[in-house]
C-alpha cells in the first residue's frame, strides 16, 4: 500500500487530469493515461476496502496537516464505516468508463480525472472546510463536460445545474461559518475538523436554519423533491461519462454530507423536521417514478429513474435508525452499480445508434443478445430484485422507515412497485416487440466491453447474494451514528419532559 | 452711467444668443445665433477690464472657431435629410431643466453667499496686453508651454482624421 | 432440534446451474443458431430429473425422523446482519416443504420433457429452457427457504421467471404487456409481503429471523398486529396466487407457451401464496380473522373464476379462469385452518391442471396455434390420447370420484362446515358445479361434435415425448386423490398426519357424507347441463345480458386501466408535458428571467450614446447639489 | 455688475449643458461645448476683476488654446462622421456599447 493512501488517491487523478489537460496529447495516449489512472485507483480502493478494519472506529488512514492554523482548517483526510462504501465506488467504477467510451477528446478525459480525484477529495475530506473546497471543486469538471462535451441543450443544462449548485452551496457555506464559530465559542478554539463538530449538539431556532442549510445544500446534489429540476436536463444533455459521475457517485456524496454532517451534529433540531423531510422524500421518489412514467427519452427516463431512487436513499437517511443508515450506505453502492450500469449502457445505444427516442426501438433483445441481457440485470438490480444489491439496500430502508413511521415505510414501499412499471415499460418497449429501423443500426457488445461490463454485473450479483462482507464493514458505524442520535434526541426528548413537569 | 446699460444688454444678447443655438434646427443658424453670443461675451470681457482677452475672444472665438466651424458646415453641404430626428427635444429640455435646477441654484447660492456689493476700482494697466503677458510668461509659463505641445498635438490629429482618403482606414 | 440434510443445496442448485449453462450456451450460439432446441432441451431436463431424485431421497430421509420432530435443514451462511435483524441464507424442509418440492420437480420435469416436443424448431429455445429452469431454481429457494426472506427471494424470482416467459413471444406487443402486468401486478401484492414481514420483524424477530425463531416467538403477537401482518403477507399470496382483487393478470399471462402456463400458472408458482399462509400457519393461528378473511376472499375469487369460465371461448383462458377458482378453493381450505386439506388440492390440482394445460398444448399445436374452442370440435378421433388423457383431467377437476379433485375439494368443504361456515360451503358446492359444466363444456366442444378447423383432416397426435407427460400426469390425476382417502371412505387422512400442520379433530361423518352427496349432485347437474347443451351438436352462442357481462369479465381490466393505469400514465405525460417544464420548472426559469430582466435593464441603461451618458452625468450632479444645497440651506 | 456677471456665467454654462443633452446634431452639441466653455471663461473674468488679479485673464486664454485644439479634433471627427455615415446624428455613435 502505498503511504498515504488517500492523498495519493486523490492526487494521483488530478496530477494525472492536470497533466492530460496541459500536455498536447492525443486522444487515444489521454484516454490510455486515464484508463490507467482509474486501474491503478480501482486496486488502490480495494485493497484500502481490505485493509479497512471497522471495529476500531474512527477515522482510518488519518492524515492531518495544518492548513489555517488560525482558523484551525487543517488539510485532514480518513476514512470510516459511513465512506468506506462510498470511498471504493468512487475509486473502483471508473475503468468502465474509459474502456466503453473511446471516441471522446482529450479534455472529457482530462475531465473525468479531475472529477474523480475531487470527489475522492470530498468523501475522505475530515475537515469541513477542505470538504466544502472539494464539493464545490468536484463541479468544475462537470460543468465543463456537460457544457463542452454535452448534447445541444447543453447550455441550458449547464446554467441551470450551475444556479443551482451555487444556491445550495452559498446556504452551506453560511452554515459552515456558523458551525465553526459555534465551535469556537464553545470550547474557546477554532476547528473545523469533522471529529471536533461532530461533538457539538445543537439545538434552537439558529441551529435549526443552519441545519436547513445544509440539508438544502446537499438535497440539491441528491437531489431530493422539489430541488429536483436540474437532474433531468443535466443527466440527459451530459456525455454518458458525466451522466454516470453524477447519477452514480456524485448525488450519493449528498446523501454522504447528510451522514457525515447534519445526522451529529443537529440531532435534536433534525429529529424536529425529519418526519417532514422523509415525507418529502417519499413525495419526490413517487413524483419521479410517476415522472419516468411519462417520459419518451431513454436518458430522461433514466434520470428520473435515478432520482426517484435517490427519494429512498433520502428517506433511509432520516429515518435516523441503525437498519435505515446501513441501508442508505448500502443502498448508496447498489444504486451506483445499477443505475450507473444503466446510464452507460443507455449511453452505448445512444452512441451506437444515434437515438434516445424509446419510442423509435424495438426488438433489441435479438438484435444485441448479450447487450440486453446485461441491460436486463441491471434493470433488476436498480428494481430491487432479491439476489440483487438494491434488494438488501431498499429492504433494509423499508425495515428502518416502517419503524420509524409506518405511513412512511409503506410509502417507500411503493417505489417498488413504481420502479418496475417504468422499467419493465422501457425494458419491453427497446428490447422486445419487432425490430425497428433504428434498432437495426445497434451493435452487440464487443469481448472486451463485455469483460468491461461484466464485473459491474457479477458484483451487483454478490453483492446481492453475499453482502455479508460489505454490511460488516459498515455496520459498526452506522450503528455508532444511530445510537448517537437516538441518545441525543432521547436527551432532548427528556429536557422537554421535564420542562412540560414543570409546567405542570 | 452707460456701462450698465450695456452690461445689461450684452448680456440680454449672450443669453439670446445661447437660447438660439439651443433652438435653432439647423446647425447654420444655430452657428450664427452662437456666433452673436460670442461677440457678445467679447464685449462683456471689455466691460469687466479684460482688454486682451476681449481682443482674443474676438479674433480667435468669434473670428477663427466660428469661421472654422461655419466653413465645416457650408463645406459638408448639409441637406435637411442629413439632419438627426430630434422628436423627443421637449422632453429632453425638460428633463434637463429639472435635472439641472438644483445645480444651478447651489451655484446661485455660492455667488450670493460672496456677497458683492459694490464693484472695486480697477487698478491701472489691469488687463492690459503687457500686465497679462508678465503673468503669462513668469507664473503660468510652465502650462502656457505645455498648451502649446496640446495645439501641436491637435493640429496633427486633426490633419490624420480628416486627411484620411477613402477605403484607407481600414 | 433440526437436522441436517445435505441434499438441500445441490436440489436448488441443479436447476439454476443448468440455468446458468444454458443461458451462457444460448449467447455463444445465438450469433450461428447452432444448437437445436431439443438439444437445449435435453440439457434443461437434467436439472429438474435430478432435483426430483434428491427430493426422493429427501421424503427418505424425511421418514426415517422420528414423528414429531420431522425438519430438515441446511444453514449456508448468515446473510446480513444490522443492528437486531439477523437474517440467515438457509434452507430448511419439513413434511410441507417436501410435500411441494415432491410435486414442483416431478411435474416440472416432466413439463421439461414435455416441452422438448413443445419447442421444437423454436430460435429461441435456449432462452426459454434458460428461464424454465431458472424458474424451478427459484421455485425450490421459495419453498426451501429457512426464512421468509430467503422464501421472498424465491419469491420474486418465480415472478421474473414468469414475466420473462409470459413475454416469450415477444413479437407482438400484446405479450410483453402481459408480461408486464404480471410483474407489476405481482409487485403490488411483493409490496404488502415486505411490509408484512418489516412489521413482523419489528414485532418478534429480533432474536431471529428464521421460521423456527418466529414460530417461537409467534404468541408474543398481538391480535391486531397478527392480524394485520397476516393481512399483509396475503396482499402477496392474492398477488402470486391470482385472487381477489390481483387476479387479472393470470388470463394475460397465457400468452405465454403452454408449458410454461401449465408448470408456472396452474401447478406451481400460483400455489406458492397457498403454501405461503400454510408455512406461516403459526402466524395464522394467532389470527382467527385474518383466516376467515382469506376464507372469503378464496371462495369468492372461486366463484368469480368459475362465472368467468363458463363464459370464455379461449381454450387457455378457460383453463386459466379454473385455475383461479381451484386457487380460491384453496385458500378457503388453509384459511379455515384446514391446512392439510388446502396443500392437499394444491397438490392434486397439480396434477390434473398441468394435465389439462399440456393437452390443451397439444390440441393448440396440433391446430397450428388455434386457440379459439369455437374454431376447434371433433377432435376425439383425431387426438385419442390427447382425448382420453384430458378427459381424466376434466374428470379430476369437475370433482368425479374416485379422480383426485373429488377428495382434495370435498375435504375443504368439509372444512368449512366444521369451522361453522355454511355460507363459504354453500358457495363452494355452487362453484363445484359450474366447475363441471364449463370443464364438460371445453370437453364437449373441443373433442365431440362436428369438426370447425378448416385443417381437420390435416390433424394429427403429438409427439410422443408430449404424449407420455400427458400420460403420466394422467395416472397422476387418478391417483393422488387417494394419499389423503378420509375415514369414512376407509382411509386414515395419511397427508394430513403426515403433515401434520394442525390438530387433528374427530372425523365429522355426518358432515363429510353431506358434503359429498352435494357435490357428487351439483358435479352430476354440471355435467347433465354441459352435455344437454353441446352434445351432440354445439352452436356457438351468442350471448346476452349476464352472460355477455361476464364473458367481458365483468370489465374488471377495463375499471383497473381506468382507475390505475391510465391515470399513472397520464400523471406521467401531464409532468412530462405540464409540470416540469411550466410549474416546478417555474421557479428556476423565473430567476434566469429576472437575471435576463436585471441584464436586459443594465444593458439598456450602458446605452453607449454619450449623451445619454452626460446626461447620468447631469442627473447625478443635480442630486448631489440637491444634496448639498440641503445641507448648506438646511 | 460683476455679480450680474456670474449670473449670466452659470446661465451660459446650464444652457450649454442643456444642448449637449438635448439636441443631437454633432454641431450643435460641439457648440454648446463651446458654450460651456465660455460660460466658465466668463466667471474667470469676472472673479480676475472681483479680485483684481490677472491669473484669471491667463486661464481664459488657456482655455482659448484649448478650445481652438478641440474645434481643430472636433471637426475633423465629424468629417470623417459625415463622410463614412452620411449623418450629423450624436446616435451614431454607440460604440462604448458593451
Amino acid at each position: 500500500m502505498i503511504t498515504p493512501p488517500l492523498s495519493t488517491m486523490i492526487f494521483l487523478p488530478l496530477l494525472a487530469g492536470l497533466v492530460v489537460l496541459v500536455l498536447p496529447l492525443g486522444r487515444e495516449s489521454a484516454r490510455a493515461v486515464g484508463l490507467a489512472v482509474a486501474v491503478l485507483m480501482a486496486a488502490f480502493s480495494i485493497n484500502l476496502f481490505a485493509l479497512f478494519d471497522p471495529i476500531s472506529g474512527g477515522f482510518a488512514f488519518y492524515e492531518s496537516y495544518p492548513l489555517v492554523p488560525a482558523l484551525g482548517i487543517g488539510y485532514r483526510l480518513g476514512v470510516d464505516g459511513l465512506s468506506l462504501l462510498l470511498l471504493v465506488a468512487a475509486g473502483a467504477l471508473f475503468p468502465v468508463v474509459y474502456l466503453l467510451f473511446s471516441t471522446k477528446s482529450r479534455g472529457y478525459y482530462g475531465c473525468l480525472l479531475i472529477v474523480q480525484g475531487t470527489m475522492i477529495g470530498a468523501i475522505c475530506a475530515a475537515d469541513l472546510v477542505l470538504f466544502y473546497f472539494f464539493y464545490e471543486l468536484m463541479l468544475l469538471p462537470i460543468f465543463f463536460m456537460i457544457g463542452l462535451y454535452g448534447g445541444p441543450n447543453r447550455v441550458g443544462a449547464t446554467l441551470k445545474i450551475t444556479i443551482y449548485t451555487i444556491a445550495g452551496s452559498l446556504l452551506m457555506l453560511a452554515s459552515c461559518v456558523y458551525l465553526g464559530v459555534v465551535y469556537q465559542a464553545q470550547s474557546g478554539v477554532w476547528s473545523f475538523a469533522v471529529a471536533d463538530l461532530a461533538t457539538l449538539r445543537l439545538s434552537g431556532t439558529v441551529a435549526t436554519i443552519a441545519l436547513l442549510g445544509f440539508v438544502l445544500a446537499f438535497a440539491v446534489k441528491i437531489p431530493l423533491f422539489p430541488l429536483h429540476t436540474w437532474l433531468p436536463d443535466a443527466y440527459t444533455e451530459a456525455p454518458p461519462a458525466a451522466t454516470f459521475v453524477l447519477s452514480a457517485i456524485m448525488a450519493k456524496i449528498g446523501a454522504y454530507g447528510v451522514l457525515r454532517f447534519v445526522l451529529p451534529i443537529f440531532p435534536e433540531p433534525l429529529g424536529k423536521i425529519s418526519l417532514l423531510l422523509a415525507f418529502l422524500a417519499v413525495v419526490g421518489m413517487a413524483y419521479c417514478g410517476i415522472a419516468a412514467l411519462g417520459q419518451r427519452d431513454m436518458k430522461r427516463l433514466l434520470a428520473f429513474c435515478s432520482a426517484s431512487h435517490m427519494g429512498i436513499i433520502g428517506v433511509g437517511l432520516f429515518c435516523l435508525n441503525v437498519q435505515a443508515i446501513t441501508g442508505v450506505l448500502y443502498q448508496m453502492v447498489a444504486h451506483a452499480t445499477s443505475v450507473g450500469l444503466l446510464f452507460l449502457l443507455a449511453g452505448l445505444i445512444e452512441e451506437r445508434t444515434s437515438s434516445r427516442d424509446i419510442e423509435s426501438f424495438g426488438g433489441l433483445g435479438g438484435q444485441a443478445p448479450l447487450f440486453s441481457v446485461f441491460f436486463m440485470v441491471a434493470l433488476l438490480g436498480s428494481v430491487g430484485l432479491p439476489g440483487t444489491a438494491s434488494f438488501i439496500g431498499e429492504f433494509l430502508i423499508i425495515v428502518g422507515a416502517v419503524k420509524f413511521n409506518l405511513v412512511i415505510g409503506i410509502l417507500a414501499g411503493t417505489s417498488m412497485i413504481i420502479a418496475v412499471t417504468y422499467m419493465l415499460w422501457l425494458f419491453g418497449r427497446v428490447f422486445f416487440g419487432p425490430r425497428t429501423k433504428t434498432a437495426t443500426t445497434m451493435r452487440d457488445l464487443t469481448p472486451i466491453e463485455s469483460l468491461t461490463v461484466l464485473p459491474l454485473i457479477v458484483l451487483i450479483v454478490v453483492m446481492g447474494l453475499f453482502p455479508g462482507p460489505f454490511i460488516d464493514k459498515i455496520e459498526p458505524a452506522a450503528d455508532t451514528l444511530s445510537a448517537q442520535v437516538s441518545r441525543s434526541s432521547a436527551a432532548a426528548g427528556a429536557i422537554l419532559a421535564q420542562r412540560g413537569d414543570g409546567d405542570g | 452711467m452707460s456701462q450698465p446699460l450695456l452690461f445689461y444688454a450684452l448680456s440680454l444678447l449672450a443669453i439670446v444668443g445661447a437660447v438660439g443655438l439651443l433652438m435653432f434646427k439647423h446647425p447654420m443658424n444655430a452657428a450664427m445665433s452662437f456666433a452673436v453670443t460670442l461677440i457678445a461675451l467679447a464685449g462683456l470681457y471689455g466691460l469687466l477690464s479684460a482688454t486682451l482677452v476681449f481682443a482674443i475672444q474676438l479674433i480667435v472665438y468669434a473670428g477663427a472657431i466660428m469661421s472654422l466651424i461655419l466653413f465645416i458646415i457650408m463645406f459638408l453641404n448639409i441637406q435637411p435629410d442629413d439632419l438627426p430626428d430630434e422628436s423627443g427635444y421637449w422632453y429632453y429640455l425638460a428633463g434637463g431643466a429639472a435635472a439641472l435646477t438644483p445645480l444651478a441654484l447651489l451655484l446661485l447660492y455660492g455667488i450670493n453667499s460672496l456677497s458683492v456689493t459694490s464693484t472695486p476700482e480697477a487698478p491701472p494697466g489691469f488687463g492690459t496686453i503687457k500686465e497679462v503677458g508678465v503673468v503669462l510668461f513668469t507664473d503660468w509659463l510652465l502650462p502656457f508651454e505645455i498648451v502649446s505641445i496640446l495645439l501641436l498635438v491637435a493640429l496633427v490629429g486633426a490633419v490624420v482624421l480628416a486627411g484620411k482618403r477613402e477605403g484607407g482606414n481600414d | 432440534m433440526m437436522h441436517h440434510s445435505a441434499l438441500l443445496l445441490p436440489m436448488v442448485i441443479l436447476p439454476l446451474a443448468g440455468a446458468f449453462v444454458l443461458g451462457v450456451l444460448r449467447l455463444a450460439t445465438v450469433r450461428e443458431r447452432g444448437m437445436a432446441a431439443h438439444h437445449f432441451g435435453i440439457i434443461a431436463a437434467f436439472g429438474p430429473i435430478l432435483s426430483f431424485l434428491l427430493a426422493l431421497g429427501l421424503l427418505v430421509q424425511i421418514n426415517g425422523l422420528p414423528g414429531h420432530d420431522r425438519v430438515l435443514s441446511q444453514s449456508l451462511y448468515q446473510w446480513f446482519a444490522v443492528g437486531e435483524m439477523r437474517v440467515n441464507f438457509g434452507l430448511m424442509a419439513d413434511p410441507l416443504a417436501v410435500l411441494m418440492v415432491l410435486f414442483v420437480t416431478f411435474v416440472g420435469s416432466l413439463i421439461h420433457i414435455y416441452s422438448i416436443g413443445y419447442m421444437k424448431g423454436d430460435p429461441n429455445a435456449g432462452a426459454f429452457f434458460a428461464y424454465l429452469n431458472l424458474f424451478l431454481g427459484a421455485m425450490l429457494i421459495l419453498v426451501l427457504g429457512s426464512g421468509p426472506l430467503v422464501m421472498f427471494v424465491g419469491w420474486e424470482g418465480v415472478g421474473l421467471c414468469s414475466y420473462l416467459l409470459i413475454s416469450y413471444y415477444n413479437d407482438d406487443r400484446a405479450n410483453v404487456a402481459a408480461g408486464n402486468k404480471a410483474f407489476i401486478v405481482n409487485r403490488i401484492g411483493d409490496l404488502g409481503f415486505i411490509l408484512g414481514l418489516a412489521l413482523l420483524f419489528w414485532a418478534i424477530g429480533d432474536t431471529g429471523f428464521d421460521y423456527a425463531d418466529l414460530r417461537e416467538r409467534a404468541p408474543e403477537l398481538t391480535p391486531l398486529l397478527a392480524l394485520t401482518v397476516g393481512l399483509l403477507l396475503f396482499i402477496g399470496a392474492t398477488g402470486k396466487s391470482a385472487q381477489l382483487p390481483l387476479y387479472v393478470w393470470l388470463p394475460d399471462a397465457m400468452a405465454g407457451p403452454t408449458p410454461v402456463s401449465a408448470l408456472i400458472h396452474a401447478a406451481t408458482m400460483v400455489t406458492a401464496g397457498v403454501y405461503m399462509v400454510a408455512r406461516f400457519s403459526f402466524l395464522y393461528m394467532q389470527s382467527v380473522p385474518a383466516g376467515v378473511i382469506i376464507a372469503w376472499v378464496g371462495i369468492l375469487t372461486a366463484l368469480l373464476g368459475a362465472i368467468f369460465g363458463m363464459f370464455q371461448r379461449d381454450i387457455k383462458k378457460i383453463l386459466a379462469y379454473s385455475t383461479i377458482s381451484q386457487l380460491g378453493y384453496m385458500f378457503v381450505g388453509v384459511g379455515l385452518a384446514a391446512y392439510s386439506a388446502g396443500i392437499f388440492h394444491v397438490f392434486t390440482h397439480a396434477f390434473f391442471k398441468a394435465l389439462l394445460f399440456l393437452g390443451a398444448g397439444s390440441v393448440i399445436t396440433a391446430l397450428h396455434h388455434q386457440q379459439d374452442i369455437w374454431r376447434m370440435g371433433g377432435l376425439k378421433k383425431r387426438l385419442p390420447i390427447t382425448y382420453v388423457t384430458m378427459l381424466i383431467g376434466a374428470l379430476a377437476l369437475a370433482g368425479v370420484p374416485p379422480l383426485a379433485g373429488f377428495f382434495s375439494k370435498d375435504e375443504i368443504l368439509v372444512a368449512a362446515l366444521a369451522t361453522g361456515h355454511p355460507v363459504i360451503w354453500l358457495l363452494g358446492i355452487l362453484v363445484a358445479g359450474m366447475t363441471a359444466y364449463y370443464t364438460f363444456r371445453l370437453i364437449f366442444v373441443v373433442f365431440h361434435g362436428t369438426p370447425r378447423d378448416a385443417h381437420y383432416e390435416e390433424v394429427t397426435e403429438s409427439l410422443r415425448v408430449m404424449t407420455i407427460p400427458l400420460m403420466i400426469l394422467a395416472a397422476g390425476a387418478v391417483l393422488a386423490g387417494f394419499i389423503n382417502l378420509p375415514p369414512i371412505l376407509g382411509g386414515h387422512q395419511l397427508l394430513s398426519h403426515w403433515l401434520g400442520l394442525e390438530a387433528h379433530h374427530s372425523p365429522h361423518i355426518k358432515l363429510e357424507l353431506l358434503t359429498i352427496l352435494a357435490s357428487l349432485t351439483v358435479c352430476a347437474v354440471g355435467i347433465g347441463i354441459a352435455y344437454r347443451r353441446f352434445i351432440p351438436t354445439a352452436v356457438e352462442p351468442v350471448y346476452h345480458g349476464f352472460a355477455r357481462f361476464a364473458e367481458a369479465k365483468f370489465h374488471v381490466d377495463e375499471l383497473y386501466d381506468s382507475l390505475f393505469v391510465q391515470p399513472l400514465l397520464g400523471a406521467g405525460a401531464a409532468i412530462r408535458r405540464v409540470v416540469e417544464p411550466r410549474i416546478v420548472d417555474g421557479p428556476v426559469q423565473a430567476v434566469v428571467w429576472l437575471y435576463r430582466a436585471g441584464a436586459d435593464a443594465v444593458s439598456a441603461v450602458q446605452s453607449g450614446y454619450v449623451r445619454v451618458y452626460a446626461i447620468y452625468m447631469v442627473v447625478g450632479v443635480g442630486l448631489l447639489s440637491f444634496a448639498v444645497y440641503r445641507l448648506l440651506v438646511g | 455688475m460683476i455679480e450680474h456677471a456670474l449670473y449670466l456665467s452659470v446661465a451660459l454654462f446650464c444652457l450649454g449643458v442643456l444642448g449637449v443633452i438635448t439636441r443631437r446634431n454633432v454641431f450643435v452639441v460641439f457648440m454648446a461645448i463651446e458654450l460651456m466653455l465660455n460660460g466658465a471663461n466668463l466667471g474667470f473674468i469676472a472673479f480676475a476683476r472681483l479680485h483684481e488679479s490677472m491669473d484669471g485673464h491667463v486661464l481664459a486664454l488657456l482655455v482659448m488654446a484649448v478650445a481652438a485644439a478641440e474645434a481643430a479634433l472636433a471637426l475633423a471627427v465629424i468629417i470623417l462622421l459625415h463622410k463614412h455615415k452620411g449623418k450629423l446624428d450624436t446616435n451614431v455613435f454607440n460604440l462604448l456599447r458593451g
